[in-house]
């Protein structure tokens, strides 16, 4: 009878102890990390080198916030390195005419962009892979034709540049805006009527409407979102960089979606939160300013993202099978 | 009366990728007086060569459902391999870049299929990791040729025909035969149209996705070997952002993304076509800043009207059940 | 009876079936002869489609009972075993692969080939063979997309027949097709038994039955309730045999009668393809139940007024003014909700809790300061939602997928109660949950009736439609035949006008 | 419905031509896609007269990248203007930083039929059987030139000459600024990272042989002592992010960032200011004069930056065209002037640099 009890009680713990294991394994992965990186680089603990870590990831994190909203609503959005691009360069364009102007001007960009591809996917329905490819070029495009193809510099004047560099109480301005924004995103998804929308429509869209919930706006919603958000984190890379370039842009892409799945985030569409992102960002950026610590070669550090990404997503398939069990 | 309707529309779109081409033609030769002789016609089999090859194995693939980004980086990443290896001679060289290339495809394929990963992640992830590779190991300096006689692969010519035009065919009249005569290639077409009477039928999906991604990848290596014959020299960053031109030239060719139908003669059309707008911007001398948005423009036009035609057959299928 | 020396080709044997709480097949046993057809027929739910899902390999080998063929026990674990086995089973939706040609759907998977090359022009001829020896009327080399339902049809039976079928099974062939198209399709089917394949035919028309089918078998309730030739029957007698069930006070106390004013009234409500000129009324406290067969188009009216699917024509008045409802969103505004039939697509969410389904209907009313989601006024209302509708949950935490499906069910009802609303529309609200739970949620959709909610009620289960409701709609092929009152209600009568017997 | 679709497919690819036609000539805005459907009859005619003046001298000039390139777009703007001036017509296309489309674009110009080739190499290595492959078509007749970026092997006899900046060159004398300075602040030992140009292109070796050659010729290879050395690709915002991680992993002991362009530069000096530094306490520099660099000279963040002047580099290689189609006597290497803009002389340099890289509109 005892025994019986033990072994009960046993099975409990190791029930618990597995379903913490796969529902948190990626906290107790960038407890790992964190640890082995502190001990294998003297700099890497220094705040200089977290003061870098912050400087280099708040576009990429503001940008991680929209990718995650239009994630969970069953999407990816291709375009986003994209709207990045001509938004700066909207931005950088008008930034003769006054800051406001060019900040509201870069941020109705967004918007619009947003508009284009949430229309096309949640109105028309057409397939969000195609579209957004397709939004891709076609912003890319726009972006060049606007600047005339010609690099721009930002200029140095400080009232722009102090989100890119100015100090309060020790932090860049820009972690500011990136902890607000990670707030505001985790209020309106988790939060939020919209939010709870949001997952619905993600888990099961056609539950979701016969729960009266009008998914094609609110898939349209989460990409107009997104694009608003990209907007904002544009501003931050106009005012950071010397120079924008439509090609550095683009190379936001792929980062923000590894982001995002390696924070837990399925693509299957309704799982996933922006503390995962946000869990997703540190790993993320931890991985690259170690990288970079140890002075691994720029090209091996692609290829070990790239792997980092697969990984990712393999172990969460893995994980979603297991979840069941437990 | 449907009948009669879908007959109609049919030959129209069956027909349209010629239209087209002729009045690229059409237009082309009236622009420019030197565009309709033998060599300048021959040359833009040469241009498209690379696309030609690597669009056949993104065709089946597509058919079949899924889709591969990873071309590119395969490509570069065959190159690189292959010159790395010419010192131990031209076929040891040259065959390792192949495996290499195809290994990609297996990994893509293991994933997919084993892993039950969105295809779309794997190949991305896969794409740079092994553009990365091909960075890593050429310490991303170009590696000029050591073997001139590998540069015949793709410069040389038989009976006066330039290779690139005969590997064309070739390859074109075999990925056109797999998808008629074979079995691998008609399961193609069950597995993209219909997983579950597919499987009914007794196809064994998992294996046959799994080749179709190797296959890809093969063609991928192919275009890789090509590409370096050609210029005599391997980098990885060579082809950046070539996956996307040759899903687009498949779709622009009739393959649907959503798989199950399409085919390699639609295809190299649209390979031709993508080809010939090239020659356009020279031929007219576009202002750099446009050539961006007509590229643009076009690949939009044709994903977007495959989303559309795609999206209007599913309901005609609705339909059907009433 | 007896069929003395004539072999029998299939032989099931006290095939029993059972799901959580609910026994759907209770020792069937049948046989099936050569060069026969052997019709199975029985209400919705009566366990013909169980039955079927056995044969062919659906339900793997998880049931009770043995299947023989020629006299040898086989062990069928899935479906692709059935095929193996040359028991072929056509659905109701097509499985044919639409953009290549007859001929390769009839030979897909096993393409005539020599050498791994694919003899296009045998497999060709082979079809055109088999269309001719069934004389089906169609190019082998059609591409199937642009085929008709019935000539689509027509493919899958010769495919099934071109397999070294022994046994051909039909769900409901006729279901999509147009009445023209029956005859042809049934001109094939003969063609198919006379070459020696015999066939199950599954289906509700019962007038069907005769024209094509040797014997009849009736289901009930998962059992077997007559075994006959229907040379030796009449469409009343099996009309008789598959009704008739103690009706008894499964359904609750009874409920008041309705209240005068008309609540909602819907004039000629028509949706293309579907049904025709529904003219109906319902009034506050009453429930109104629609009968007839699966794909009569019952539930299509329902999803039209919540604004699922849109009308082609025809009016809605809610309380004497006239509405028009473009989606669910408006009908919920409007003091409408539905239930769905399908629970696990339609109704719950199911990667979310018990407390998120409750709520996702009225999260406005959840909304705290700064217009956001105020916890523990979600858990107040959920909590009592929970309690007011007795849902057995551990938590509100609990995911609703690990809830039985009768307090899954319950969950939805109570979902689309919390907009307290004027009109309920419920399809199939008992559709496949235990005894004890479908007594509960009888009970209380009465109590919502006594509330003075107006409800409409589709259901296939005819005792439900006459315990539960006052009035009943009868609707056959997208009409609305007759209109019962609660005193001409009987299984008999309503059965007669659905299957259009009279 | 598909046939809307069909049609909706054939006006674009109708557009995106028609569009190339009206745009050929005409610098004006794109117009609305309608109004160009409109114009496709007098747009022919327009290219139909523009083909038939045939005496007009016809150059093909082959570009690896232009847009969003800090260097090339510029030049290429120049290379427009001084063909305006000398009245050639001239075809420019854009390889978009692929070898191969470089190549096929080679081979169109050359088929439409050219006086005169120019190319600027995606590839050094990868030219090469490009080169030879347009010398065995045009059995010669056609001058090639290389401009800006060499060949590699440089010496090519199916070329007629190069044209441009000397990159060896700069590197050696960016190499002997820094070892000077040295000298004469009296510096024994130096702790220095560089950060490269794009891998493979023969600017960044040709200058990061420069530099390491020329401090090897002077014996005093042992005072830079090289931490780190990373590929930037030429991107300021690469040069920012990798200079960032330099300041916290090396600290105090950086003093000098060796960069092989401006752009790099730029990235450089925006992130020694953003680590609140003082003008001068890491040394580094830039090359090309682009017009931000030359403001950073002058504030004192850059050390001396190579004056590269996009026009100048244009006009040298259309000079040397323009000899070549005259029949003069070219020398094969053609180097345009390279001086260093430092502290001492900034001032002769800024307005000029305000006119060469504002100008571009």
């Amino acid at each position: 009878m005892i025994e019986v009890s033990i072994k009960t009680t046993r099975i409990e713990l190791k029930k618990i102890f597995l379903r913490f294991f796969y529902n948190q394994a990626m906290i107790i992965f960038l407890i790992v990390l964190f640890t082995t990186l502190s001990i294998a680089s003297g700099s890497f603990l220094t705040i200089d080198n977290w003061l870098n870590i912050i400087r280099q990831t708040t576009v990429l994190g503001i940008m991680a916030c929209g990718m995650t909203v239009v994630i969970i609503g069953k999407g990816v959005d291709l375009s986003a390195a994209a709207i990045l691009a001509l938004c700066a360069v909207v931005n950088v364009m008008l930034q003769p005419y006054g800051y406001p102007v060019a900040i509201t001007a870069a941020i109705l960009t967004g918007i619009v962009c947003g508009l284009v591809n949430g229309f096309l996917i949640g109105k028309i329905k057409a397939n969000f892979i195609i579209v957004t490819l397709g939004t891709q070029i076609l912003f890319t495009a726009t972006a060049l034709i606007i600047s005339g193809g010609r690099n721009l510099s930002s200029r140095p004047e400080r009232i722009f540049s102090y989100v890119g560099a100015e100090n309060l109480l020790g932090l860049p301005l820009m972690f500011y805006i990136l902890a607000l924004s990670f707030i505001v995103f985790g209020i309106i998804l988790h939060k939020s009527a919209s939010g709870r929308r949001l997952f619905a429509t993600g888990l099961n869209d056609k539950a979701a409407l016969v729960a009266g919930i009008n998914s094609s706006n609110v898939i349209m919603g989460s990409y107009i979102v997104n694009g608003f958000i990209i907007a904002v984190s544009s501003i931050i890379l106009a005012s950071r960089l010397p120079r924008i370039r439509v090609g550095t842009a683009s190379e936001y892409l792929f980062d923000v979606i590894t982001v995002v799945v390696l924070g837990g985030t399925a693509l299957s569409g309704g799982v996933g939160g922006i503390y995962k992102t946000a869990i997703g960002l540190l790993i993320f950026a931890i991985i690259r300013n170690g990288m970079s610590l140890l002075a691994i070669p720029y090209e091996y550090q692609q290829a070990i993202k790239g792997a980092i990404l697969i990984l990712a997503v393999l172990y969460d398939e893995f994980n979603r099978r297991k979840r069941l069990l437990y | 009366m449907n009948k009669l309707w879908q007959k109609t529309i049919n030959f129209i779109i069956a027909q349209k990728l010629l239209f087209i081409i002729i009045l690229m033609i059409m237009v082309l030769s009236i622009a420019d007086r030197s565009f309709l002789t033998i060599r300048s016609i021959l040359s833009i089999f040469d241009h498209v060569i690379i696309n030609g090859v690597m669009a056949v194995g993104m065709t089946i693939l597509l058919i079949s459902g899924s889709f591969d980004l990873s071309v590119g980086g395969v490509m570069a990443f065959t190159g690189v391999v292959t010159f790395l290896l010419q010192p131990y001679g031209l076929f040891i060289s040259t065959l390792c870049g192949l495996l290499a290339g195809t290994f990609v495809g297996v990994l893509n394929g293991l994933l997919v299929v084993k892993g039950r990963i969105n295809a779309f992640i794997v190949t991305l992830g896969t794409m740079i990791i092994f553009r990365g590779l091909g960075l890593g190991l050429s310490d991303s300096t170009p590696i000029k040729g050591r073997i001139p006689s590998f540069q015949l692969l793709g410069r040389g010519s038989i009976l006066g025909i330039p290779n690139s035009v005969v590997i064309l065919i070739i390859i074109y009249v075999l990925g056109w035969y797999v998808l008629k005569y074979t079995k691998f290639g008609r399961d193609d077409y069950a597995i993209g149209g219909n997983v579950l009477s597919a499987r009914l039928a007794g196809i064994n999906i998992n294996l046959n996705t799994f080749f179709y991604f190797v296959f890809c990848s093969f063609t991928a290596a192919l275009a890789g070997l090509l590409y370096c014959s050609r210029v005599n020299t391997a980098s990885a960053i060579f082809g950046p952002g070539i996956e996307l031109y040759i899903i687009a030239a498949a779709v622009l060719g009739g393959t649907s993304l959503f798989g199950g139908k399409g085919g390699v003669i639609g295809t190299i059309q649209g390979v031709l076509i993508l080809g010939m707008l090239e020659r356009v911007m020279v031929i007219f001398n576009v202002n750099v800043n446009y050539q961006t948005l007509s590229r643009g423009l076009v690949i939009l036009a044709v994903v977007v009207t495959d989303a559309l035609v795609s999206r209007r057959e599913r309901i005609l299928l609705v339909r059907r059940e009433v | 009876m007896l069929m003395p020396n004539n072999k029998h080709l299939l032989k099931m044997i006290n095939i029993s079936k059972e799901f959580p709480g609910v026994k759907a097949l209770e020792d069937v046993s049948f046989w099936l002869r050569e060069r026969e057809v052997f019709a199975i027929v029985g209400e919705n739910g009566a366990g013909k489609s169980t039955l079927i899902k056995i044969l062919s390999g659906t339900y793997g080998n998880n049931f009770i009972g043995e299947i023989k063929i020629n006299g040898k026990k086989i062990n069928i674990t899935g479906p692709k075993d059935a095929i193996e086995l040359g028991i072929i089973t056509i659905y109701q939706e097509t499985s044919l692969i639409q953009d290549i040609t007859v001929a390769e759907n009839i030979f897909l998977g096993r393409q005539p080939s020599r050498f791994g090359r694919i003899l296009w022009q045998k497999m060709i001829d082979d079809a055109r063979a088999i269309l001719e020896k069934l004389s089906i009327d169609l190019f082998p080399d059609e591409i199937v997309s642009n085929l008709s339902a019935a000539q689509q049809q027509s493919v899958e039976i010769a495919k099934a027949f071109s397999i070294n079928s022994k046994i051909i099974v039909m769900d409901e062939p006729t279901s999509a097709i147009t009445e023209e198209n029956v005859e042809n399709l049934f001109r094939i089917i003969k063609e198919v038994v006379k070459k020696g394949t015999p066939v199950i035919y599954i289906s509700h028309r019962i007038k069907e039955i005769f024209e094509i089918a040797d014997r009849v078998m009736v289901l009930k309730d998962g059992k077997i309730v007559k075994n006959m030739k229907v040379s030796e029957t009449n469409e009343n007698e099996i009309v008789k045999y598959m009704v008739g069930r103690e009706i008894g006070d499964i359904f609750g106390e009874e409920s008041y009668e309705p209240k005068l004013n008309i609540v909602l009234e819907a004039r000629n409500l028509t949706r293309r393809g579907k049904f025709r000129d529904i003219s109906f009324d319902l009034r506050e406290g009453e429930i109104l139940g629609f009968s007839g067969l699966v794909g009569a188009g019952r539930s299509e009216v329902i999803r039209c007024i919540y604004g699922l699917d849109h009308l082609s024509s025809g009016e809605l008045y809610i309380e004497g003014q006239k509405v028009t409802i473009k989606n669910s969103s408006d009908a919920i505004s409007k003091g409408i909700t539905f239930v769905s039939e399908d629970r696990r697509s339609e109704s719950i969410i199911q990667g979310f809790s018990v407390m998120a389904n409750l709520t996702i209907l009225m999260l406005r009313k959840i909304l705290g300061k700064l217009g956001l989601i105020n916890t523990s006024k979600e858990k107040k209302l959920a909590g009592r939602y929970v309690e007011e509708f007795s849902i057995k949950t551990p938590s509100l935490e609990q995911l609703v997928i690990n809830l039985s499906g009768g307090n899954q069910q319950k969950v939805v009802l109570a979902k689309s109660l919390s907009t307290s609303p004027k009109i309920l529309l419920l399809d199939e609200p008992t559709k496949g949950i235990d005894v004890g739970a479908k007594k509960e949620i009888h009970t209380l959709i009465k109590r919502l009736a006594n509330q003075g909610i107006a409800i409409i009620m589709v259901s296939s289960e005819l005792p439900e439609i006459i315990g539960m409701c006052h009035r009943a709609v009868v609707m056959r092929e997208g009409r609305l035949v007759k209109i019962f009152n609660k005193e001409e209600m009987s299984e008999e009568s309503l059965l007669h006008v659905a299957v259009g017997v009279v | 419905m598909k046939k809307s679709l069909l049609w909706l497919l054939v006006v674009v690819v109708a557009i995106s031509m028609i569009a190339t036609f009206s745009l050929a000539g005409c610098k004006k805005e794109a117009a609305p896609a309608e109004e160009e459907v409109v114009e496709e009859a007098p747009a022919e005619e327009v290219t139909e007269e523009e083909a038939a003046p045939a005496e007009k001298i016809t150059i093909g000039y082959s570009m690896p990248f232009i847009e969003d390139s800090p260097y090339c777009f510029p030049f290429f703007k120049y290379l427009e203007k001084t063909a305006k001036e000398m009245g050639w017509e001239i075809i420019i296309t854009d390889a978009k930083g692929d070898i191969h489309t470089q190549s096929s674009q080679i081979e169109d110009l050359v088929a439409k039929g050219l006086d005169g080739l120019m190319i600027m190499p995606t590839d050094a290595a990868g030219i090469v059987s490009v080169i030879q492959k347009v010398y065995k078509d045009t059995g010669g007749e056609l001058p090639i030139i290389c401009s800006n970026v060499m060949p590699d092997p440089a010496e090519l006899e199916e070329l007629t000459a190069f044209a441009g900046p000397n990159s060896y060159l700069e590197g050696r004398e960016m190499g002997k600024f820094y070892a000077n300075y040295l000298e004469e602040k009296g510096i024994e030992k130096i702790n220095m990272t560089e950060s490269t140009g794009t891998a493979g292109y023969s600017a960044a070796i040709d200058r990061q042989n420069g530099f390491w050659d020329q401090v090897e010729e002077m014996g005093v290879t042992d005072k830079f002592n090289l931490l780190d050395r990373q590929p930037c690709d030429w991107s300021p915002d690469k040069a920012q992010t990798q200079t960032e991680n330099w300041l916290t992993t090396f600290g105090e002991e950086l003093q000098m960032i060796y960069s092989h362009n401006d752009g790099m530069g730029i990235g450089i000096c925006r992130a020694l200011q953003d680590a609140g530094l003082e003008p001068g306490q890491v040394l580094t520099n830039g090359c090309d004069g682009q017009i931000e660099a030359v403001t950073l000279v002058k504030e004192g963040w850059m050390m001396f930056t190579v004056w590269q002047s996009p026009e100048v580099d244009a006009a040298i290689a259309m000079e040397t065209m323009e000899k070549i189609l005259a029949g003069e006597e070219v020398p094969y290497f053609n180097y345009m002037e390279t001086p260093i803009v430092h502290a001492g002389n900034v001032d002769d340099y800024i307005d000029e640099a305000e006119r060469i890289w504002t100008m571009i509109k």
